[in-house]
């Protein structure tokens, strides 16, 4: 049975990456599980510099999911390089180091820098990430800007350019194609939607930055759409994720079209439910008779 | 003496399921579930928590932390004191015995412990979940504790005889139906001049947590205090849990949820 | 205590309405509770002709929420006004119908007819349905476009002219300032997001039109913070949806900004839902000593 | 005769928190749960059906629907024959005497009974639960009705006792290791040059409604199917559980579950 899909010129030896900032640096998870056995690793965002992100509260406990409104907390490229890198490097998965930025300089920044890392064979722009107050998010929402910042990392970041796009739009499908256009090697989403949680006997928000991103099961249906209108207007590969909890997510999201997926908020309840979800794809190859799992991307039956 | 414990390498996370063992009801908002392990417990110390599954509860999406409140290593089991708040502690306190359910442990820093001979341990109502741990390793240590505990009124005491069992017990309540009357801070242990106290341990309610912090910095006493930010996933990835310290925003459930209030 | 508020023209006497597509047209709850204690009752979409809807499998469940591509079934205006009206105009309740098309013809001649009917006392003009392959939503993702139906709706209907929006945009508040700009006497929000379900043993979308509509507490958090924000740049009142499902939920929806709300999804399961909810606004308001439901209203407080 | 049955004023419908006084398991996929209402029962109707709001299961949001089994007045208990398929039914399989659950009913129309004398009720697997109550009903008006059930094997079969109480009990089993070997619809019964029945009432799998439908009107005979369309509401404001008939989308939950197959 062949697990191994390529994106871009990456090829991972199986569809099941983690998602940016649910996994830390994939060291927190080795008492849980062997890294090695995952296809990728998204790490924590990286920015040019320390970022103390936001005040505390920063999570709130939704239906079916989870807001949270951290902010790109990290200590900036430079401790990466130095400090995690370093220990990081030889874990044998696909490292994808997760860039994000509030300029587009900042991105071409830290990209630049992040291409010097033999290890790291590609990065995902995350050009969606609501809880920035300058930048994020905001370069995700204009597909003029997306190309934009698209095209300057390209031209100084050799290896695979993943682009996180934001399901904060109107039309993912012209975002999409218009980062394509712009160079992009794949596409991955959808990042989290913009949401808000109230306390209601207290009257305030719950969270310090009053709204934050929406994850977990509740944005599924809604991931699973954008992934299915996605792939069928790019030509590159698209990465799926968005409340994958278990096999038949994942499988979900590989039939509407994904040829990879990342597994985010899942990995807080079960730090084991990444590998268990590659062990649970091997059987139902097995029980569909599909011998590569590049069979099932976009496999879905619409008469 | 040099704070040995706090150099210990931590144990190995387990994700396990514990077979509930007892279900024991304290009172309308309080009880205590006694969880065995199918394996020999891993080394824990006092102020670890643990990450519990609450499956069967709709509205808990996310597992729910608790502080270990005691261990019986003989018996491979530990207990938890749970006070009800919402679905998911709700939705707890009707399992039943025989009942799995899953742990990530051993999760957290812990209180120093060794390093001093006159304590006080102060609780605020469920805040004492910890502090029950903590007096029974401090005296394998040798070391008896005060131990302060604050309640609303009498009625909603609980495990007052454990406690004395470990250490010497003085209690408030809000309305003075036992012991002196008032909250934690305002017992008369610290109307004294001058307290001769090494070491304060502290768990309840922030604004307790705040003013015990404060009593102990006037007096120069090294002051311990358990926080309870939300989280999310409980070993140090969604960085949602966060306390601004002097360096800067720290996990409470991986630098935590100890703190030392010289650092915070 | 004073639970009434006003809608544009429209006085209703609690905050507390029924959604559009989840309560018929009122009768089919007469079993369960007493219509007349609602605020008010939005009915089922109404169209300028007669429609079949989409084919079955129309619904599919979802992680505290649920799909559904019903498509806008109904018998047409004629019939409503000929059948329907007569049966159900003195429940004693304010009734609005829900103003649906496929073009802006369709609307205004709609809203045409409605505006004839004594005890009709306003309208929502369903911009926002994804359900349709033509029209509805495309309708409401495009501010200047949902800004000319709602003029030329204006137009023709005096009363109480109330517009839905659509979630599934990049900037809610520039639809929603378009529509107050063109004449709209309140806004009320959210219709649901377009989302997907895949059975993955079949290998097959789970609805006959692939995509369909996303309700339920899945989307409370978005609905909240899209209420928050458009809230805070129109002067109309704005009606809350999305999601309700007992009372805390929609008094968050007044503290974010809402005027009333409409329960929806939530009357499948729990067909009282409305009525417990009006009484529960009624001890939250004791508890919390206020004295009139309006104060709550934007009341969210944040420093 | 004339229709009576159908002409009737339908019930009031209910929101109701019956008592689990039993739950009877059948096999590893079937249970039996007899609920108890603290009223008098309603009109109940063989081919009506309740709501089941499931607690305690996260996966399932929605009410679930169920074809009622069994009436008994006096007892003021219904029965429902419930098939374990998903989380839904997996979590209600658990549920304990003496909880509550929440059912919205009586719901939909019914079987028309009391115009024909000679009668067939088919039925494959879990899709006898609406004819057990059905052949009670036709007992009450003098008509001992033939019941033919498909099942996958000898082991699979349940109730059986039951049927024969009130009908003539015809088996098919997949594996042939009882009755007739092959599907309900290769029961020899159809084999007949002429069907002397005037009504089949049919309750199973979609491609068994189908041929069964097919196999009455090459007969001539009237036939009554009752469709499992997924539901969001129940009681017909959703629009969710339509299906084609020669008058249009109709809706399962009120127009239907049963229809008479002219009509579709
Ligand atoms: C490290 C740690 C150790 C803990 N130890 C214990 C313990 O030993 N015994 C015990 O009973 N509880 C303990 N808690 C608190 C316990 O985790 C929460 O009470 C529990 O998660 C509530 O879950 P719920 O689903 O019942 O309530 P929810 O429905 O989640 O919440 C009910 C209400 O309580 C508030 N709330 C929930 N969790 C917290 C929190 N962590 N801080 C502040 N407000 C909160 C919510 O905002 C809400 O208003 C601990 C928390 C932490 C972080
Ligand atoms: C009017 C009516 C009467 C019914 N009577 C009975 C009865 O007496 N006994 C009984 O056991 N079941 C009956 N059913 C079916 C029963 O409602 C479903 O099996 C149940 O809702 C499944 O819930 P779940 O959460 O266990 O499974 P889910 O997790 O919801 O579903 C498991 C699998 O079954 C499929 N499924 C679920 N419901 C249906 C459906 N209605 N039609 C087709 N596929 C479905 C799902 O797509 C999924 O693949 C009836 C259904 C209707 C509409
Ligand atoms: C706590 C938390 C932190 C996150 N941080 C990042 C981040 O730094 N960069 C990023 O691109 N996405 C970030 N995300 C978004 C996830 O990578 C993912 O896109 C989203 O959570 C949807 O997937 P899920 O539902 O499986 O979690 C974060 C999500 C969570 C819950
Ligand atoms: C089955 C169904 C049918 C609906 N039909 C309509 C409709 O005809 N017109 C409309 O404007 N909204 C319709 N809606 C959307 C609801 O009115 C509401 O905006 C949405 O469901 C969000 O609220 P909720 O989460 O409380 O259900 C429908 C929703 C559902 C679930
Ligand atoms: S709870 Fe996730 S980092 Fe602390
Ligand atoms: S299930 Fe809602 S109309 Fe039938």
């Amino acid at each position: 049975m062949d697990l191994s899909v390529n994106i871009g010129n990456l090829r991972l030896k199986n569809p099941v990456m983690t998602a940016s900032g649910t996994f830390g640096y994939g060291e927190e998870y080795l008492d849980f599980l062997d890294v090695s056995q995952l296809g990728g690793m998204v790490v924590k965002a990286v920015t040019s510099s320390n970022r103390d992100g936001n005040p505390y509260p920063r999570m709130a406990e939704t239906p079916s999911g989870m807001l949270n409104s951290v902010g790109l907390q990290n200590k900036g490229v430079h401790h990466f390089v130095q400090e995690i890198y370093p220990r990081i490097k030889d874990l044998n998965t696909a490292i994808v180091v997760n860039v994000s930025g509030s300029t587009l300089e900042e991105y071409v920044e830290v990209a630049e820098k992040i291409n010097e890392l033999n290890n790291i064979p590609a990065i995902e722009l995350n050009i969606s990430c609501p809880n920035v107050k300058h930048g994020g998010m905001a370069f995700g929402t204009n597909p003029r800007i997306a190309a934009e910042v698209t095209a300057s990392v390209r031209k100084v970041f050799r290896k695979t350019l993943i682009v996180k796009l934001s399901p904060n739009v109107t039309s993912i499908t012209e975002i999409a194609k218009a980062v394509e256009g712009a160079g992009a090697d794949a596409l991955s989403l959808i990042n989290t939607l913009l949401g808000m949680a109230i306390d209601a006997e207290s009257q305030k928000p719950v969270l310090s930055t009053v709204t934050g991103g929406l994850s977990g099961p509740a944005i599924k249906p809604i991931a699973l759409r954008m992934v299915w209108q996605t792939s069928q207007c790019v030509h590159v590969p698209v990465i799926g994720m968005g409340g994958i909890m278990n096999t038949t997510d994942a499988i979900e999201f590989l039939l509407a079209g994904a040829s990879a997926v990342e597994v985010g908020t899942a990995n807080f309840i079960n730090p084991a439910v990444t590998t268990q979800i590659i062990k649970g794809i091997e059987s139902y190859m097995q029980r569909h008779k599909v011998n590569t799992v590049k069979e099932l991307t976009g496999a879905l039956k619409i008469k | 003496m040099s704070k040995v414990e706090t150099t210990r390498i931590p144990e190995k996370k387990l994700i396990q399921d514990f077979t509930v063992i007892q279900n024991i009801r304290l009172n309308a908002r309080h009880f205590i579930l006694e969880l065995q392990s199918p394996d020999q417990l891993p080394g824990l110390f006092p102020g670890q928590f643990v990450q519990v599954l609450v499956e069967h509860s709709p509205s808990t999406f996310l597992r729910r932390p608790f502080s270990i409140h005691e261990v019986n290593k003989e018996n491979r089991s530990i207990r938890l004191l749970i006070q009800i708040k919402g679905h998911g502690t709700e939705t707890l306190s009707h399992i039943h015995i025989l009942d799995k359910l899953n742990l990530i442990y051993p999760l957290g820093n812990f209180f120093t412990t060794g390093d001093c001979k006159k304590v006080l341990l102060a609780g605020g109502g469920c805040g004492v979940a910890p502090l029950l741990f903590l007096a029974q390793e401090l005296n394998k240590k040798g070391i008896r504790p005060i131990i302060l505990t604050g309640w609303k009124t009498k009625a909603d005491i609980f495990e007052a005889e454990k406690y004395q069992q470990y250490g010497e017990l003085l209690i408030t309540t809000e309305d003075g139906s036992e012991g002196e009357k008032g909250l934690v801070t305002q017992h008369s242990i610290f109307r004294k001049e001058k307290l001769d106290f090494e070491r304060i341990y502290c768990c309840g309610p922030d604004p307790m947590m705040k003013a015990i912090g404060k009593i102990s910095k006037t007096h120069g006493i090294d002051c311990e205090v358990s926080l309870e930010n939300t989280m999310a996933c409980g070993f140090g990835v969604c960085l949602c849990c966060v306390t601004p310290t002097i360096h800067g925003n720290q996990r409470v459930c991986t630098e935590g949820p100890v703190f030392n209030t010289n650092e915070l």
